[in-house]
Order: C-alpha cells, then structure tokens, then sequence
C-alpha cells in the first residue's frame, strides 16, 4: 500500500511539474490584470520549440532556450494585442492557441516531414532524471529511504526548478518593488499611472515571466517527460492550469496545492485504466478520467465559493476617469 | 516673483469635445487657487494636463517660472505638482503604507523602503495633522481618511504644489473644515494649492483667487476678496441665480410609509443598520443627515427592496413588510415606491446604454414600454424627448451613450425618470453631488413640486446647505442609528455637525455602553 | 492505367504504427512502378467522406483506405460509386467493388507473447493497449495465450489507454502506464497502441526494460531495448492492390492474412539481434510452424469477444 | 459621443476588411516560408469555398455550426457571462438528438422526429449549462472554469455512453447504428433539385434554415424583449439591475440555457444533418470557434452570419487547399483561422483608432 503511494505521489510529481509552471505563469500575467487563456498555446509552441531546437542541436538546454524563446514571443504578441491595442483578452488568447496549434505541425512537417512530430530525442537532447547522493543505499531504509530515493530522488532538474519556482513567485510577489507595482497594476491601474509608473512596462514585464514559465511548462513536456514533439502534446494542460490558477484564488502556495491535486487525480486515472476491482468489477475507464474535473466543479462549487480576482483583470487599461 | 504655475494657451480635444481652449492661469506661489466651472466645463481635464494625466496638444506650462514638458505623471511629480483626483486614485486592498510608496518605494525590496516610509509618514502628520493608521487597508477607511492618504501620497513626493478635484464632494462639513485646516497648513509651509469645487460656500471661505471656466475656457478670474457667491454663480453659467430653496412650510397629513426597528447585517455579521424606527407622511420632506458611511446608503437599500432586511419591519401602501416576507425591488416600485441611489454611475444608470434605455431603467416591465411580447420603441424615445426638454437635459439626445453626458446631466436623466413616475414616496439619496448650480436650482424646485402635490420624500445627502433648505423634518444618522430628529427651522450647522459626530449626547452614551458589557 | 490512391485515418500517415505501414507499402509501389499514389490526409469525419468522393468523382481507382474508423464513409461513398474500387484495411464491407482486408494478429501476438515469456527475468510481462476495442483485445488475447504457452506461471499485467482514437496518440499516458506496470515487476512490455507505444519504448529504455512494437517494424525506435515488433503487413496489402489492380487481378471480397500468408510475424534485425538467442529462435521457429500447420490453434477474441481458450 | 462622426461603413466595412486582408497577408508569408505559393494557394482556398455549388455548400455546412455556437456565446456575453464551454453543450445536444433518433426511427415519421429532435438538442444542451449555470448564480462559482471543466466531463461522458451502450456489437468504430432515413434531416440539394435548382451535393441540410431563424429569434430576444433589456443590463451594470429589481440569478440562469440550448443545435446539424448516427469528437472545436465568430460578428446574429461564413469559408477552402497541394497540411488552415482571429478579433483595434481619428479630424475641421 505505502508502496503504491509513493509510486502515486512519485507520478504526481511529474505530472503535476507542467501544470506548476503553467499556473504560476498565469499567475503573474493575471496579477497584473491580463487574462491569459493562451497557456495551453504557449505551452505547445514552447513544446515543439524546444524539442527541435533540441534534436537540431543535440542538446536539451539549447532546446529549453528555444522553447523560452518561442513562449515569450507569443507572450508578446499577446502584449500587443492586449496592452498596446487594448485587444480583449480571451479572443487574443484563443487566437494564440489557434495559430499555435497549427503552425506548430506546418511547421514540424515542413522540417522534420513526420506528420507533425519531431525525431525522437536521445541522450543529451533530453533532461535526464537526477539520482540524489546514496539514493540507491537508502533505498533500503524503510519509509524515510522510500521516500528519499524513490520520492523525492530520481527526477529531472526541470521537475525540482518547478517545486522551486512557488517560493520564488511567494518572493517576488510580495516582498519585492516590482511585486507590489505588479499587484497594483492588476488592481487599479489608474493608481499605479498617476503614480508616475507605466502600467504598460510593468504588464509587459510580468508577460515576459510569464512566457519564460510557459517556456519550461512545453520543455518540459516534450524534452524531459517525453522524448519529442507530438501535435497537440499540450493536451489541454494550459487550461488545466488556469483552473488551477483560479482554484489557487491566484495565491502562489495554495496554486501549487491546487496542481499537486490535479496531477495526483490524474496519476490515479492512468493506474486505475481497466483495473478490475474485486466486488465492483472494473470501474469504468471514464469515471476515472472524469474525476480531476468533477472534484473541481465540487470543489468549485462547495468549499472555494466565490473567486474573486484582480479587479482590473481583463479590462484594458484607458486613460478615463475610472 | 515667478508663479509658482502658470499656464500659457492650453487646449485639449478629446475627438469632437474641445474640452480646453487657450487657457491661460497664473498661480502666485504660497497661495490657494480656486477654480470653479459647471459640469463639463473642464476643470478635470485641466488639472489632469497639468498632472500630465493627459497631453495638451498646444500650450506650455511654466513651473517657477521655467518652463517644463510635462509628459507623464512622473513629470509631473518631478515638477513638485502632487493631485489628489476627484475619483480616489487607491489601489483599495493595499495598506495606507503600500499605497503611498506605491511609485517612491526606495529599493528593489520592499523591506528597505518601508521602514524610512513609516518614519517620514510619522513626519508628515505631526506637521499638517495628518494622522492615519498607516496599516490599515485602504477600502476599509472612511472616504475623508482615504482622501487623506491621497494627500499624503503627494506629500510624500515632496509635492510643493497640490491639485485638488473637487475634494469635499463625499466629506462632512467636519472633515471639510478639517481639510482645509489642512490645506491651510500647506499654505503656511508655501505650498501652492489649487482647488476646484463646484461649492461657492468652500471658494469663500478658503481662496485667496479663484478662476471661473465655461465650457473649456477661462472665462474671468478674481482676488476671492473682491467677489461674491452670486457674482461667481453669474460668471459660472451665465445668469443669475438663487442659492436658496423657496418654499412654503409642509402640510404634512397621514403617515404614507413607517419602518419599526429596522436592522440589517453585512456579509460579515457586522450590524450596519441598528433598530431604525421613522414616519414619513404625506406632503413632507424628511432630510436624514450624517456622515457618509454611517447608514444611510443601507437604510435606502433595505427601503427600496435592493437589499433585504434583517428584523424588523416596513408598513407600506397597506403592506407589512418584513425579513419574512420580503419584497424586492420590482415590487416596491409596483407599491410606488420611486428611488434616486447616492451613486448615479454604479446603480442609477446603465453608462453602455443609450439615454432613452437608461430613462426606463426599473421600470422597463411597464405596459407603457411593452407590447405583448416586444418592447415598444417608439414610445420610450418620445417619452425621453419629451423629459429631456422639459428638465433641460444637455445635450437633449435621446439615442447619446449615457455615459458621455455630464454628471449633473446624468443626474437630471435619473432624477425625471423616478419623479415622472409620480410615486407616493419618493427616496433620494445625494441629489446634486457633483451637479453645478444651474442644475441643482433645478432639481430642487422639482423636489419641493413633489412635496406640494402630496407625495412622501425622503432625503438622504452629507451637503448640509441641502438638508436644510429642503426638509421638513431632519432626522441624523450616526454609526447605522438615529440619533436625534428636529423640525428644520430648529436646525442650523453647528447642532446639525454635533448630532453628526455623535457629541450632543457623549455622557448617555458611556452609560450605555456600560449597560450593555454589565 | 490505373490511377491509384490512399485515404489515411485521422491519425495521420506518420503515426509511427499502423498508418504509417501502409505509407511504407505506398513509397515501395511508387519506387518500384514510378507511378505516384494520390495521398489524401483528412481531419474531420466530413473530410473523410468528402475526400473520397472527391477521389472517386475524379476517377480514381483503386482507392486504399485505411482503418476501421472509416467503415460507414467507405460504404456510402462505393454504393455511389459501383466502378471504382476500394479496399479497406482492418473493416470488413460487403459489397461488389469493396475489397476488406483483415489480419490474424492473434498469431503475431501468439509468437511475441512466447517471446516475452522468454525474455523476462521476472516472470511478469506486460501489455498496453491503445483503444479498447476488440481488435486491440484481439492482440491482448493472442499475447497471453502466447506467454501462457510459454510459461503457464506467468502473470500478465494488462492496461489499455483509453477508449477514444486519441488513446493511439498518448505517449505521455503510454509511459505513465508502462512505469506503473514495471514498479509491478513487469520486464517486458507489448504495446498495441499506436504512437502512445512511443511513451511505452521509452519508459522501457529509460528503466532498462525491455519493449515489444506493433505494426511496422519499430525496432529501430529503441535499439538495444526493443526485443522485437509484431509486424502486421499492411504495406504489403497496400502494395499488392496497387499491384493486382494493375495486373487486373484485383478481387473484392475478404483477404484475410495470418502467419501462413506472411500478413503477421514476428521481426528480427540488427537492432534485436543482441537480444535474441539462438536458443530463442529454435524455439521460436518451432511455435511458428505449430502455428502454421493448425497444430497450434490460437484463438481469435473477435469471434466470440472473450479471450477463453 | 467619439464615434457619432464616423461614417458607419468605416466601422461595419473598412476596418474589418482591413484587418482580414493584414490576417491573409501574413498566412501568405508562412505559406511563403514553407516554399509554396500563397497565390496559388489563395486561388485554390477561395476557388473551394466560393468556386462551385459543393464547395459552397459545404461552406454553409460548416458556417450552420458556427452560427449557433456563435450565437450562444453572445447571448451568454451580453450577460457578462463568458460560457467557453459550447463545446461540451454542443456535444450533449448530439446526444439529445440521437436518443430521440435512435428510439424513434422505427415508429414515427420524419415530421413527428424532426421536431422532437429541435426539443432533444435544446434541452440537452441548456443542461449542460444549466449546473454551471446555476454554480455561478447561486454559489459564485467562476463560470468560466466550471464551463472548461464541463468540457471534459462532457467528453468523457459521451465516451462512456457511446462506447457501453450505444455501439453496435461487433461494430468497431465508436458510433451508434445508423439511423433509418426517416430520422435523416434532407439535404437542401435534394429538396431543391424537385424545384430544377441544382446545387451540387453537399452535407449542407435543413439545420442551415433553422440556424437563419435562431438569429432572428436571438437578435429580437436580446434588442427588443424586456428580458434581452434585463440582460444587457445585468451585462453591464450588474449593481444597477439588482437596484432595478431584476432577478439577477435568474436572468443569469435562463441566459446559459438559451446560451446551451443554441449550441446544443450543432449536434441537429452533426448527427441527423450528415452524420446519421451518434459517434465521438462530432463538435471538432465548432465550439471555441463559436468564441472568435461572436466576438468578429460583434455580438450581433448578422455579424455572427458573417464571421461563421469566413470560417467556414476556411475550413472548407482549406480542405480544398490540404486536397490540391499535400505539402501544405490541413493544419496551416487552423493556423490560418487563428491569425483572422488575431488580427480582426485581438487587434480590431490596430487600426480602428487611427482611420477613425481620420475621419473624426475630417469632420471636425
Ligand atoms: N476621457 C475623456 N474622453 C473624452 N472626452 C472627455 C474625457 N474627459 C473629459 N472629456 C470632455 O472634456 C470636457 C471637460 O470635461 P471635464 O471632466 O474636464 O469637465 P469638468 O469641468 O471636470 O466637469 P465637472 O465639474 O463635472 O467635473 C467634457 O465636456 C468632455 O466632453
Ligand atoms: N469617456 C467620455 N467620452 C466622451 N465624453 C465624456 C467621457 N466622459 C465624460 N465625458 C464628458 O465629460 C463631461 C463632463 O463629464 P464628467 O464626468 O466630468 O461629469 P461630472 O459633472 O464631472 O460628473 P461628476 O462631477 O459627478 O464626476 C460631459 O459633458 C461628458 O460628455
Ligand atoms: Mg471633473
Ligand atoms: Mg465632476
């Protein structure tokens, strides 16, 4: 039983590392008064960034760059349409995850000509999984060793950087000058204006941190969990993470919950496919899949109640008497 | 010696608005300048040139005599030029402390900045009796403190001239004096103050010159000394005009609407409305007096049905009213029951809409509007044409977004609306905040029609000039009770101002408290 | 002459398995005849229906299509168009112009499952289906059977991805499976699941277990850690319409390839070698002609939708 | 007050095309940077949209979902509601439709089916909205999640059903059994071939009609009924229609209904238009498309007319493009839709504020 726990939560841990990048991308982006449905885009084209960049040039870093690089573009070009042309929010968003779904496979076929997945990738071109100091030793050791070196050990940097990331964002947020100006902005831009602040520096600023998360959320995905790009490898995850995002009412620590959950219900989805389970007889394969999503709508529905985000969020910002 | 601000041939188009036309002001340093105008006239969007909110597109100003290009607010507050804006500029759920160093943090951590932030704060209110709880949230002050920490946040900025937009239009004559104690302050210090107001009674009182705007341009200026309200008045619109409201006394006959007890608790438990009992009877005005804030918003919600009470009970047109049996909005209506809100922008009007829409708002399930299944157009629009003539709503076009016209003419569009519909009681809360002088003659004469034809009308404003030409009665409000009622022609400011803050009955007060912890 | 063509299901040509076979057959007709394939990807059920009609409106024949998913676009679009011919690819269609073309993948699976048994340390094998369908169940079943035969103590560990087409494309569910069936002790895995076997290789490479591939030969995948592929010849049944269409020999009617007609079979080259003794392979040969000649039978899940044999 | 100077065709006309034609421009060059010709790839696109009678009847075909799920997400917006979750109401609608098919096809006649099946489609639907409906107005649960969510289930319900109840035994594609004609909804080609008017065949059917009427159904309900007055109030002004004593959670809850309902009507299209029977994944994105159609068409069922056009314009000239020139992937085309988005959709405003600052200085001077 504790066997299979850890094995759960070991999953967890790699399931979940997406979505933690993801969220707290979003997070940054709607503390700052922009909504951003375009993480599931930007994940994807991150994703498929990175794992060409990655078998071009044999190396996953050089791919994680790319993959950053490919995130903040289009974090950018949401920043234009949402700061600079006071676009609205959603439909910049779709528009993103539109063009990036299919520019993604044009493009890997047009290069790779593979029906829109990029080589397979081997040995350097990918993170490989971390083994801690005398994880193998420790392995004997009850409980602690489980968890020592099955647990917390053997996973890839990306996956510890995301677990780091949270305090990281904890930081920033709330004890640092850009912190503070990037909350005001996502509550009342008009205050941080007459102040004397550009809101639009600062929404770019918080866009680019944004994309550079979104940037390790697709590397991670398709250089270090998997091995290559695959069309539509995204799978939803942006979304995900929003709910997450929102779920975590837009706090750093109780966002990270909010995916642990998430990536934890979908660790018990893929073990529990077509178990049979003695007295009830094999659980529907869709009950299971279904189950992140229902807990949330409860969740949403019973303990969370009301989700109040920043005031400004989704409005453009104006030169009008508020 | 320079002026301390000068202006040289200002103007401002917002697309077919010329909202400034060649403005030219000279502003001796170390003084307060006041700056009247109607609605629309132009005053914000001065002030907000030259707190490099907006560009102008021609003119210069002159700081101290050099002249200097003021592109952003940070121009600005290099310039010295601090603003507080007639809409609070708060980030409202940050401390006191993180909205005024919100831009002057000092250091790429907070932790750095706010220690010397506390100290220089502490400063600041020894020197202009500025006191605050620096950590306070914003949203939870009281709107005079929020003021406060606007006026701080420039100070902070070592701000040597301020700008106030219509500062005292959600004070009490309280925290107004005290403001201009302040202002006072500032001026002794050689700050340079410029003030604008729509309140002649302020400009007096406090100015050392006034300028006067009409319709984007300055159309005269005056040493405060050499002028008079009706002179002003004059200059502001272009007649003369009466400051008082003429009105015979009331007649007042059988009690229309009564409430026992009233209470209501907030989300949080808090107890806002506490055990209001009145009588409003037929052919009166009962004026409630008090400090913004102290009940009366909740006492209008909870009478008109928008939000329900929580004891007591309402007798109304033969109903019983209680939290049992509740009636909302859309009922109390059916009752004829008519309501001017306090905030015309957030609850009176739809600002998307166009006038016409706007001018049914509440009662757009009358058969007057509806077929039988689709709303009859062309009589809302007549019905609106005719209304926008007869109450002088500028400019009178029905089919304008209710947003583009002015305060006081949104407020006309509100006030006609409920009063057209001719209810037996009339509940209206802040008739002519932010309305110019023309306007308010205007809508008092139509406030008093009502009264003589046999109507109920209760009012509910902080302008005490207003309770007291009106009502008939004035019952004060203080911390969600009442607590004290007196026929109007007993009322004057000073007993009004104590009733308001609660000091004409301190001793019984103490023992009540003790009553109850015992 | 005729003009030949192929319709791909949703997955796309480059699905690294089944479509892409049948790709494989296509490139090695062309190569040979010089004579180019129309090739038609569509993306929604409209296109597929569309698509063909629009081939067989401009005189293409024979049309291949491929997979079952297309059987009811198949069957409209050929009663409308009784001169051109079709063949369908793991669908079965009864009428006159409509060739169905359906493999015995039981017996494939039957010799990669004896293999499995073979190969692990542990006793344990394992299996990973794409969609659960009773064509996927029909590998399941002809594996056990194999492993069974082998070693009747082994234990089976059995899991599909999902029930929907985009359980062929989940490489990230493949290999969260496939660890989870390996901390289960299982030391060789199947996977009958389209590019979702993509994740199971590599969770196999990356725990140092061993792999077995589907369809076309994926050894080459993985080197060193594939044991072997259950090849299924789709591109031969590609390739051989085209032919016989040429020839004029082409038939309606159901083709049914196993073991015997080389339509399955289990596939060594230089990425596998190392792995497979020689013992292996006697013993290997040995099962395949039991096979072959009936002494062997191998039951077919589809014929009655249970795997009790 | 900005806008009273400017010319409406400036608004309704230049600047759309403006922002399309900038939108093509720079599909062109990606078609460019994958080494083909956009000219010729534009010829072939417009040629299969527009060129002949199927290829425009399959552009309607297309466009009929848009408009409905178009529709309903405008409805739900001029409450203030974002409902992103047409997908999912339209997928359930499917489900609406072939149960009333599924069980009826044997005993009743078409004119007795037909109606029914408007009915499944709509409640399906609305019930699919009604939970997160009903979640935002009475616990304030953040609509937009719920909906996403609702996505999902959706799909995994309708795996569940389809693939343990509906399928055909021994059938080994995920769909229900084919429908007897009578449940089939005709073709226009077929009804108007009797009349001499060929149109080329097409899947584009009768729900094309009905999806005509839903817009004017719609624009009246919003722009001239008390309760469209009541909701584009509480869109607005939510503080205000409380104090105007509107039922606010009501309002909200009857405005995702008819919001579900409509997008239930992509299953009557779907599944008794052209498909014949219930299978899996027949909503295709129909419903976040709906998202960009309303936003491009404003809010208002004639702009929603026309946006659906345009994209169903590009799906099926894409199809058409995918078809002549296999080295461009069908993708390019999303690719395509999602630059139109960006450009009319996103950046409407690029140059809206210049032209029209134009022509306001015109006026003015
Ligand atoms: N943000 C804006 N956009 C467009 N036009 C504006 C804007 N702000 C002000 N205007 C125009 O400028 C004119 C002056 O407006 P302004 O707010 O300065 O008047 P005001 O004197 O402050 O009125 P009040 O005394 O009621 O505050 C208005 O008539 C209006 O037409
Ligand atoms: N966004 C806007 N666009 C165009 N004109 C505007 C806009 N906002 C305000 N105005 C114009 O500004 C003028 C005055 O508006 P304003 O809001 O200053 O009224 P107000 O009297 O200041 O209201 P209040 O004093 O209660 O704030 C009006 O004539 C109106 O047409
Ligand atoms: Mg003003
Ligand atoms: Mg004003």
């Amino acid at each position: 039983m504790f066997e299979t726990l850890i094995l759960m939560l070991d999953a967890t841990m790699r399931v979940s590392t997406p979505l933690i990048f993801a969220a707290l991308a979003g997070l940054y982006s709607e503390r700052a008064g922009i909504v951003d449905i375009g993480l599931e885009g930007k994940i994807l084209g991150s994703a498929f960034a990175a794992a060409a960049a990655a078998s071009v040039f044999g190396s996953a870093w050089v791919g994680l760059c790319f993959g950053i690089l490919a995130s903040v573009g289009l974090a950018m070009i949401h920043g234009f349409a949402c700061i600079t042309h006071r676009g609205d929010h959603i439909v910049s968003g779709v528009a993103i995850n539109t063009i990036v779904a299919g520019l993604t496979v044009t493009l890997s076929m047009y290069w790779f000509g593979m029906g829109g997945q990029t080589p397979a990738l081997v040995g350097d071109a990918r993170f490989l999984d971390i083994t801690f100091p005398f994880a193998d030793a420790m392995e004997s050791v009850p409980v602690i060793g489980a968890i020592y070196s099955n647990l917390l050990s053997g996973h890839n940097i990306l996956v510890y950087l995301a677990f780091a990331m949270v305090p990281v964002t904890y930081w920033v947020i709330y004890k640092t000058r850009f912190g503070l100006r990037l909350r005001a902005v996502g509550e009342n831009p008009h205050a941080v204006d007459t102040a004397g602040i550009s809101v639009s520096l600062i929404r770019y600023r918080a866009l680019i941190i944004c994309g550079i998360l979104c940037g390790l959320a697709g590397a991670y995905l398709s250089t270090a969990h998997n091995a290559g790009f695959l069309k539509d490898m995204s799978a939803g995850k942006g979304y995900m993470a929003l709910a997450a995002l929102i779920f975590g009412k837009w706090r750093p620590v109780p966002v990270l919950l909010a995916c642990l959950l998430f990536g934890f219900l979908d660790a018990v989805a893929v073990r529990m496919q077509g178990v049979v389970i003695p007295g009830i007889g094999e659980v529907p394969v869709q009950a299971i899949e279904v189950l992140p999503y229902v807990l949330t709508v409860l969740l949403l529905a019973g303990f969370i109640g009301k989700a109040i985000g920043p005031k400004a969020i989704g409005r453009p910002y104006v030169k009008e008497r508020a | 010696m320079p002026y301390a601000i000068e202006l040289r041939d200002i103007s401002k188009r917002f697309g077919a608005v010329q909202a400034n036309k060649d403005i030219c002001l000279q502003v001796p340093a170390g003084t307060i300048h006041g700056i009247i105008g109607e609605n629309g006239a132009g005053k914000s969007t001065l002030m907000s040139i030259i707190y490099g909110f907006y560009e102008a597109d021609t003119g210069h100003i002159e700081v101290d005599g050099k002249r200097v290009d003021i592109r952003s607010s940070q121009d600005a507050i290099n310039a010295g030029i601090g603003m507080v804006h007639q809409h609070f500029m708060l980030v409202e759920n940050f401390s006191v402390l993180e909205n005024v160093i919100l831009g002057a943090e000092g250091g790429a951590v907070l932790k750095n900045g706010i220690g010397a932030a506390r100290v220089e704060l502490q400063r600041l209110a020894q020197e202009y009796s500025l006191d605050i709880d620096v950590d306070a949230i914003v949203e939870e002050l009281p709107v005079g403190l929020q003021q406060r920490v606007e006026i701080l946040k420039a100070l902070y900025r070592g701000a040597r001239i301020l700008i106030l937009d219509e500062p005292t239009g959600v004070l009490t004559p309280q925290e107004a004096d005290h403001l201009f104690r302040i202002l006072k302050a500032l001026k002794d210090q050689g700050v340079t103050v410029l003030l604008i107001t729509h309140k002649l009674r302020e400009i007096m009182a406090s100015t050392d010159n006034v300028s006067v705007m009409r319709q984007g341009e300055m159309v005269a200026h005056r040493e405060t000394t050499h002028t008079s309200k009706e002179d002003l008045a004059e200059l502001m619109v272009g007649k003369k005009v009466r400051l008082t409201v003429d009105k015979d006394d009331a007649q007042p006959s059988e009690v229309l609407l009564s409430a026992r007890d009233l209470s209501q608790f907030d989300s949080q438990g808090v107890k806002r409305l506490k055990d209001v009992s009145l009588e409003l009877r037929a052919g009166e005005i009962l004026g409630i007096a008090g400090v913004s804030g102290n009940g009366q918003s909740e006492l209008l919600n909870v009478l008109s049905g928008i939000a329900p009470m929580s004891e007591g009970e309402v007798h109304f047109a033969g109903q019983v009213i209680t939290a049992k049996a509740p009636k909302d909005a859309a009922q109390m209506r059916d009752l004829k029951m008519a309501h001017v809100p306090e905030d015309r922008h957030k609850m009176g009007l739809v600002t998307g809409f166009e006038a016409y829409e706007a001018a049914v708002l509440g009662y757009h399930n009358s058969p007057d509007y509806n077929g039988k299944v689709l709303m009859n157009r062309k009589a809302m629009l007549d019905e609106c044409n005719e209304r926008m003539a007869a109450w002088d709503v500028r400019p009178p076009n029905p089919h304008l977004k209710t947003a583009n016209f002015s305060g006081g003419n949104q407020q006309k569009i509100v006030i006609a609306r409920e009063v057209e519909q001719n209810p037996e009681v009339l509940l209206i809360g802040q008739p002519t905040r932010g309305v110019d002088i023309g306007a308010i003659e205007n809508i008092h004469e139509q406030i008093v029609k009502l009264r003589d034809s046999g109507k109920a009308i209760l009012l509910v404003s902080v302008e005490l000039d207003e309770i007291m030409a009106l009502s008939d009665r004035i019952i004060v409000m203080f911390d969600g009770a009442v607590v004290g009622e007196l026929d109007a022609k007993d009322a004057d400011e000073r007993t009004l101002g104590l009733m308001m803050a609660n000091a004409h009955q301190k001793e019984q007060e103490d023992e009540e408290q003790e009553g109850e912890s015992a | 002459a005729t003009e030949p063509a192929v319709v791909y299901d949703q997955a796309g040509k480059f699905d690294k398995s089944f479509n892409e076979g049948v790709y494989n057959g296509v490139k090695e007709y062309t190569a040979e005849t010089g004579i180019k394939v129309r090739e038609f990807e569509p993306k929604n059920e409209a296109q597929v229906e569309q698509g063909l009609r629009r081939l067989a409106k401009r005189g293409y024949s024979p049309i291949v299509t491929v997979g079952f998913n297309m059987t009811s676009a198949v069957e409209k679009v050929a009663k409308d168009f009784p001169e051109v011919n079709f063949t369908i690819i793991d669908g079965v269609i009864d009428l006159p112009n409509v060739q169905s073309v359906v493999f015995k993948e039981q017996e494939g699976s039957f010799l990669v499952g004896a293999l499995a048994a073979m190969a692990s340390k542990t006793d344990t094998v394992s299996f990973v289906g794409g969609m659960d369908i009773p064509l996927i169940r029909k590998f399941a079943c002809g594996y056990e059977q194999g492993v069974k035969y082998q070693s009747s103590s082994a234990t089976i560990l059995q899991n599909m991805t999902g029930s929907t087409g985009a359980a062929f494309n989940d490489p990230t569910k493949g290999s969260e499976l496939a660890k989870s069936q390996f901390s289960k002790g299982s030391d060789v895995v199947f996977a009958a699941a389209g590019g979702t076997g993509i994740g199971v290789y590599q969770a196999a490479k990356d725990d140092g277990k061993l792999a077995i591939g589907v369809d076309s030969n994926q050894n080459h995948i993985q080197p060193g850690t594939m044991l072997t592929s259950m090849v299924k010849r789709v591109d031969q049944a590609a390739y051989k319409t085209y032919k016989d269409a040429a020839a004029g020999t082409w038939k309606p009617g159901m083709v049914v390839l196993g073991l015997a007609e080389g339509g399955v079979d289990w596939a060594l080259d230089d990425n596998n070698a190392s792995l497979i003794t020689a013992d292996m392979k006697t013993k290997i040969k040995a099962i395949r002609t039991k096979i072959v000649s009936g002494e062997i039978k191998v039951h077919d899940y589809m014929s009655d939708n249970t795997c009790n044999y | 007050m900005s806008q009273a100077k400017v010319p409406t065709w400036v608004n309704i006309a230049l600047i759309p095309a403006l922002n399309i034609m900038l939108a093509f421009l720079v599909s062109g060059l990606v078609i460019l940077a994958i080494g083909e010709n956009p000219i010729e790839a534009a010829g072939y696109l417009i040629y299969g949209a527009f060129g002949y009678d199927e290829g425009i009847g399959y552009t309607l075909y297309y466009a009929t979902n848009l408009i409905f799920t178009g529709l309903a997400v405008s409805v739900a917006f001029k409450g203030g509601l974002f409902n992103i979750g047409g997908e999912g109401q339209a997928y359930i609608g499917g489900l609406g439709v072939g149960l009333v098919c599924l069980s009826l096809d044997h005993s009743m006649p078409f004119y007795v089916i037909a109606p029914l099946a408007i009915v499944g489609a709509a409640i399906f639907g609305a019930a699919w909205a009604y939970i997160p409906a009903y979640l935002q107005a009475r616990r304030g649960s953040h609509i937009v999640i719920t909906t996403i969510m609702f996505n999902f289930i959706a799909s995994s319900l309708m795996v569940y059903l389809i693939v343990n109840w509906l399928k055909e035994d021994g059938r080994m594609a995920p769909n229900s059994r084919t429908f007897e004609e009578n449940a089939w909804l005709p073709y226009l080609h077929e009804l108007l071939s009797p009349l001499g008017i060929d149109i080329g065949d097409s899947p584009l059917n009768l729900t094309f009609i009905w999806a005509l009427l839903c817009c004017v159904f719609v624009w009246g309900l919003i722009w001239h009924t008390r309760w469209g007055y009541q909701l584009r109030t509480l869109g607005t002004n939510p503080t205000a229609a409380r104090y105007a004593g509107i039922d606010t959670a009501k309002v909200t809850i009857w405005a995702m209904l008819i919001s579900g309902g409509l997008a239930g009507f992509v299953g009557l299209n779907e599944i008794m238009g052209v498909n014949h029977n219930l299978l899996l994944n027949f909503t295709a994105g129909y419903g976040f498309a709906g998202i960009a159609v309303a936003l491009m068409g404003r809010n208002h069922p004639i702009g929603i007319i026309l946006a659906a056009i345009l994209f169903g314009a590009l799906y099926q000239g894409g199809a058409e493009l995918a078809f002549e020139i296999p080295t461009i992937t069908p993708e390019i085309v999303i690719a395509i839709q999602g630059l139109v988005i960006l450009f009319s959709g996103a950046l409407e405003h690029m140059f809206k504020d210049r032209i029209e600052g134009f022509f306001i200085r015109r006026a003015v001077a």
